[in-house]
């Protein structure tokens, strides 16, 4: 069983910047022991409370649910919180984290989500359900719901907006992240605004803005595709009349 | 009129289908196998309307999906958000302008005697 | 800085889970356009999005396979045939499940409008798992008589929380991501706003309205092995009791049997309702012991207890044999791998272990608060046991005692009860600004004691030893071993003393980081402060009550007492003295739910 | 930047692009010279075949063989539901591209050495 009580040593090489104060971001390291269970979210927890509570970060959930914890590790975006140190220890027994590169820094590892946030909320996320609602529910068919699991999983952590090369130099892409969530939307057969979704998400600053450069995927702590997303918004974006039709077609037996 | 960037996809895409047949042909044909070239090694295939048909459908592929191209490469930057409907014009200008240019030119390749000056 | 800032809305609601999102869009659909809700996570970092399991409602989709017994297959009711399920029974299910100290007013309204509920999340584009005639998908939870959890996958919460938030946005909410609310204020019996905390630039704001809700959620920081996330300080719980409102109930405190050693974090109750074993250090099967007929599966609060005698009585495992092993090798692969998938994930990624090959060493994670501000079935919370409204503030889901769950409440009640009263509670708060609420004066400059006790937390001099960090933690030890599944009269009589210290102490503790931008040191230090406070609170309502009921288990104590103990606590601040107790009777229809052993 | 393979490909493939479009405009300057008679053309297609211009050329068609295959992967992710594929699909693209790139290139090299 992996839960010993042995220790070791480690070096946590941590970016800190505090704006207020600080001309540009600064590398230090931070000696820690910790047993084979520590995760990385611990680590940060543990540096916090006995060497410097100035260090700044986001979390809550602790299980890869909430999205806080998005960070940049050796190099990569992942969740702190899921992730052992042992699992990312270089050869010379250290891990170096990162904020979520290519956002504003607030503080440490706080970065400022509110491009992200603006695009998430472009893209309209919520349901507009037909006026008239049944008495009971909508009847949608396991395959219509299975289409939609890939987006509904999504925890809005801001790894993959953070590690697409097109949102990096261009904060006016919508990203994969709100397209993945309007694909959720465009693929609900109780959508009624389908139309209007399909005309924004194929604008400049849409679909086609995507180079397919599949970071996202890479980045993406649930496992989730959003390119793949990105590409059936693309094929539906071609053919949205034909695609709007038959949906108000399916609307008629829902 | 708006430029569609679904169209300006739907275009770059259709031009690289075109480029991978045309392309290839063009290359495989007028470069295989490598060797000087001059004007009678050109002359040679280009005799043929089936050649000059071929390169003229070459050449609109490669201008679409060039100018196109550029056109997302230079937009891709956020600040230049701002121009795209002239960037828009501007590469439409571009792909006429060098479209006509380039068609004269696939035209003009004639035998010795009978080539003449389109444009003086 | 003297000078604070106000904003002003009609209602303001503090807290963005299910409670807070879901009182923000009724009251915005019943005609209420300025509405401010704040949240000291984004709100879709709530800690509701980490439910799993499923939200309750008897919608009669579902039934067992005819023949196959309690735990057989299960089967969509074909249309026409009878219904098996009911509200009745949903209702009798969960007052059983309350050990009779639930209200039995509020639970009917609860199980009454949950089928409505359910629709209106599925209208408004709730994503949950389909039957294949389209009606959704129930399954089994521990305590209910027959399917009736609703859900979405392994992630029913976060499906829930991303339709509702998204929701209120398209209907104009505003919402104060990262805002920290410091201070409830109420003068005379009238409640008139808050004090909230712009976390990203470190501002203090006044925030005036006429109606204030928390919907802050629950409270298991307070100990050290919880399932809960870290935000789960009981801000809102401690923040009111503090403004001179009472709390009910606190001493209930659901401990779910299977949190992963040492982290707490939560296995799903499927875990055990696939089939699976809990052993101790022996490799015995030791529910045999306790419940030889449900074994593994009989309710939370007796695994939780059994799995804590075997560790008390040495057959623990782990390094400090603190935990037991659950054992999922037997299911095999496949049904590991298509029922159990996040739970494979969790085990493996948080403690290396792959349960297809090896045991999980487990142990009791302190998971829900049964207790909290007490409330109405419209919110309205109350100032005393007559029930008198404090006017203009409401409450709601995990913060909230509304008494639904009573002494411990049953697996996906809990969703349901967040979103159901937290939609009650919207509604009713339109309905009172439109009846002519008024904005009250605010005396005084409330932003400014909030100033002064964060300059205080940042001028503690420097050369202090004691920390913030050490007080939180010695707190939850104090708490999981003394107030915890198990608890006696000496233990808590030692714990209450200990928090004393620990209250006592705390003005000394420094904050190391001086800085106004984002500054989570000075929240933690805040939340830690909160702790004190409400941990103060369950620790005495524990100790006075001399039975063991629910989630209250005394070892002193070691039964029900209903002619003596049938009645909820209700706990006052009593300004420097600590909290004066007080007692208010429980809502029960003698002739149709009159009180029964609870046996499973 | 946020390196991975699809960063790689994607760079080399805009590189590659902005190249060749660039590679477009000169090489109708070049050909556009038969307006100019077949004197003029001949003189500047001399000029584009100094060794040196063997050497570019053959860059250029790696540049071309690189882009258009690459292109051909893109073409490939929107019509079919293989991103999971995505890593091995780049280093088929590199091999694909690098035998042909080879198989091309060799005669060309041979021929800029020999100079015939
Ligand atoms: C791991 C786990 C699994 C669960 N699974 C289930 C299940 O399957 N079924 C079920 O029915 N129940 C389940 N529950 C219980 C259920 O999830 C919660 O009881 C319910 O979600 C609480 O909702 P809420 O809206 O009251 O609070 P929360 O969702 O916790 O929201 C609290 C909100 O208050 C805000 N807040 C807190 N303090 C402040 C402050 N000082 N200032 C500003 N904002 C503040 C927070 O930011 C947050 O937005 C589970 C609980 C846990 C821990
Ligand atoms: C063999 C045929 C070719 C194919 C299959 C092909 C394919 C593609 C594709 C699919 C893209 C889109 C890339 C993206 O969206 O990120 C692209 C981009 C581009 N292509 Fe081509 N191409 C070919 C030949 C050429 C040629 C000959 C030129 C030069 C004239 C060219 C110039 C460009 C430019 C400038 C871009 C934009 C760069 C970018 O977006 O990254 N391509 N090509
Ligand atoms: S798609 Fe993945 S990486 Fe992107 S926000 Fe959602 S969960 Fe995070
Ligand atoms: S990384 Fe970016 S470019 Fe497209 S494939 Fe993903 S959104
Ligand atoms: S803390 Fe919630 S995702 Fe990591």
């Amino acid at each position: 069983m992996a839960t010993n009580g042995t220790t070791r040593t480690v070096t946590i090489r941590l970016q800190r910047f505090n704006p207020d104060v600080d001309k540009k971001p600064v590398m230090k390291e931070y000696t820690l022991e910790i047993t084979s269970d520590t995760t990385i979210l611990d680590a940060l927890e543990q540096i916090k409370a006995t060497q410097d509570g100035s260090l700044t970060f986001r979390r809550s959930c602790r299980h890869a649910i909430c999205g806080s914890c998005a960070m940049n590790v050796n190099g990569r975006n992942t969740l702190v919180c899921n992730q052992r140190v042992n699992a990312h220890l270089d050869r010379k027994g250290a891990v170096t984290v990162r904020p979520l590169p290519y956002l504003p820094i607030i503080k440490d590892m706080v970065v400022d989500r509110t491009s992200f946030w603006e695009q998430y909320q472009r893209v309209k996320p919520w349901l507009v359900p037909p006026d008239d609602v049944p008495e009971k529910e909508f009847r949608m068919t396991p395959e219509e719901v299975a289409a939609l699991n890939d987006a509904e999983k999504c925890i809005m952590c801001g790894a993959c907006y953070s590690a697409c090369t097109v949102t990096a130099v261009n904060k006016r892409y919508i990203g994969p992240h709100a397209l993945l969530k309007a694909s959720l939307r465009v693929l609900d057969p109780r959508d009624t605004i389908t139309n209007e979704r399909l005309i924004e998400i194929s604008g400049n600053d849409g679909v086609f803005r995507c180079h397919t450069i599949f970071n996202c995927i890479d980045a993406c702590p649930k496992k989730l595709n959003p390119t793949q997303a990105i590409e059936t918004l693309r094929k539906l974006a071609q053919k949205r009349e034909a695609f709007v039709a038959a949906r108000k077609e399916r609307q008629k037996s829902l | 009129m708006q430029i569609s960037h679904t169209r300006i996809f739907q275009l770059q895409r259709l031009s690289a289908i075109g480029l991978v047949i045309f392309l290839t042909t063009h290359m495989v044909v007028a470069h295989y196998p490598p060797g000087h070239l001059d004007f009678s090694r050109v002359i040679e295939r280009m005799a043929y309307p089936l050649w000059k048909g071929i390169d003229i459908l070459l050449l609109a592929s490669a201008l679409v999906h060039a100018v196109t191209g550029m056109y997302m490469v230079i937009t891709d930057v956020e600040k230049v958000g701002r121009y795209r409907q002239v960037l828009g014009w501007a590469s439409i200008i571009l792909f006429t302008v060098a479209f006509i240019y380039g068609t004269i030119t696939i035209l003009a390749f004639r035998l010795p005697a009978e080539t003449v000056n389109l444009i003086p | 800085m003297s000078q604070t800032n106000t904003i002003t809305h009609d209602i303001i609601v503090v807290g963005a889970g299910l409670a807070g999102s879901w009182a923000a869009l009724a009251a915005s659909k019943a005609g209420v356009k300025d509405i401010g809700v704040l949240s000291k996570l984004h709100p879709l970092r709530s800690h509701s999005g980490a439910a799993q399991g499923g939200i309750a409602a008897a919608l009669n989709n579902v039934r067992p396979v005819p023949g196959s017994g309690s735990s057989g297959p299960l089967e969509a009711i074909p249309p026409g045939e009878a219904p098996i399920d009911s509200w009745e029974l949903h209702m009798f299910d969960t007052i059983k499940g309350s050990d009779w100290l639930g209200d039995q007013d509020a639970i009917e309204i609860m199980v009454k409008e949950a089928p409505d509920l359910i629709y209106e999340y599925e209208h408004m584009g709730c994503v949950f798992s389909r039957l294949e005639d389209g009606r959704i998908a129930q399954r089994r939870f521990g305590g209910h008589s027959t399917p009736r959890a609703n859900y979405s996958a392994d992630y029913t919460g976060h499906v829930l929380l991303h339709t509702i938030y998204e929701q209120a946005l398209r209907y104009g909410v505003k919402y104060y991501p990262e805002w920290y609310c410091l201070d409830l204020i109420i003068e005379d019996n009238v409640c008139r706003g808050v004090v909230a905390m712009d976390i990203l630039t470190g501002k203090l704001y006044t925030m005036r309205a006429k109606a204030v809700m928390f919907g802050t959620g629950g409270y298991g920081r307070a100990w050290k092995i919880t399932s809960n996330a870290t935000a789960n300080t009981g801000d809102g719980v401690a923040i009111a009791y503090n403004a001179g409102v009472p709390l009910m109930d606190m001493e209930f405190v659901q401990f779910h049997p299977t949190g992963l050693y040492g982290k707490g974090i939560l296995m799903s109750e499927a875990c055990r309702g696939e089939g699976g074993y809990l052993r101790n250090s022996d490799g015995d099967r030791f529910m045999e012991k306790y419940a030889a007929g449900l074994m593994e599966l009989a309710p939370r609060d007796l695994v939780s207890r059994s799995e804590q005698l075997e560790i008390n009585e040495g057959r623990g495992v782990g390094p400090d044999k603190g935990g037991v092993y659950l054992d999922l090798r037997h299911l095999g692969p496949e049904k590991i791998m298509s029922r159990l998938p996040q739970v494979r994930e969790l085990a493996h990624e948080f403690l290396g272990v792959d349960i297809i090959h090896d045991m999980v060493p487990i142990q009791p994670t302190a998971h829900y608060s049964m207790g909290g501000i007490p409330a109405n079935v419209d919110g309205q919370v109350i100032a005393d046991a007559e029930g008198t409204p404090v006017v203009g503030f409401y409450a709601a889901g995990e913060c909230a005692c509304i008494s639904v769950h009573g002494a411990n409440r049953l697996g996906t009640n809990s969703l349901l009860d967040a979103s159901l009263f937290g939609r009650r509670a919207g509604k009713a708060m339109a309905a009172f600004i439109q009846n002519g609420a008024k904005l009250y004066p605010i005396s005084g400059d409330p932003a400014q004691r909030q100033e002064e006790r964060i300059q205080r937390l940042m001028d503690a001099p420097a050369s202090s030893k004691e920390s913030v960090a050490q007080i939180g933690a010695e707190l939850k030890e104090t708490m999981t071993n003394d107030c915890g599944v198990f608890r006696d009269g000496e233990r808590m009589a030692r714990a209450l003393r200990k928090i004393k210290e620990l209250q006592a102490r705390f003005p000394n503790a420094r904050v190391m980081d001086k800085s106004r931008r984002f500054n989570t040191d000075v929240l933690g230090a805040i939340e830690t402060e909160h702790l004190l406070t409400f941990a103060e609170v369950v620790v005495a309502s524990a100790l006075n009550r001399t039975e063991s009921r629910g989630a209250h288990w005394r070892t002193d104590f070691g039964r029900r007492d209903d002619t003596n103990w049938l009645k909820h606590t209700l706990v006052f601040k009593n300004g420097e003295e600590g909290p004066r107790l007080g007692y208010k009777s429980v809502n029960i229809d003698w002739e149709k739910y009159p009180p029964q052993e609870r046996k499973y | 930047m946020y390196k991975t393979t699809g960063f790689f490909s994607f760079a080399l493939r805009r590189i590659t692009g902005v190249a060749l479009a660039l590679y477009l405009f000169l090489h109708m300057w070049v050909i556009g010279s038969i307006n100019q008679g077949q004197a003029a053309f001949d003189d500047r297609l001399a000029t584009v075949q100094q060794p040196i211009f063997k050497f570019l050329e053959i860059a250029l068609l790696a540049a071309v063989v690189y882009h258009g295959v690459d292109g051909i992967r893109l073409l490939i992710v929107h019509y079919f539901n293989v991103a999971e594929y995505r890593r091995s699909l780049f280093y088929a693209v590199m091999v694909v591209s690098a035998l042909l790139i080879i198989a091309g290139g060799l005669p060309m090299l041979m021929f800029a050495l020999g100079g015939h």
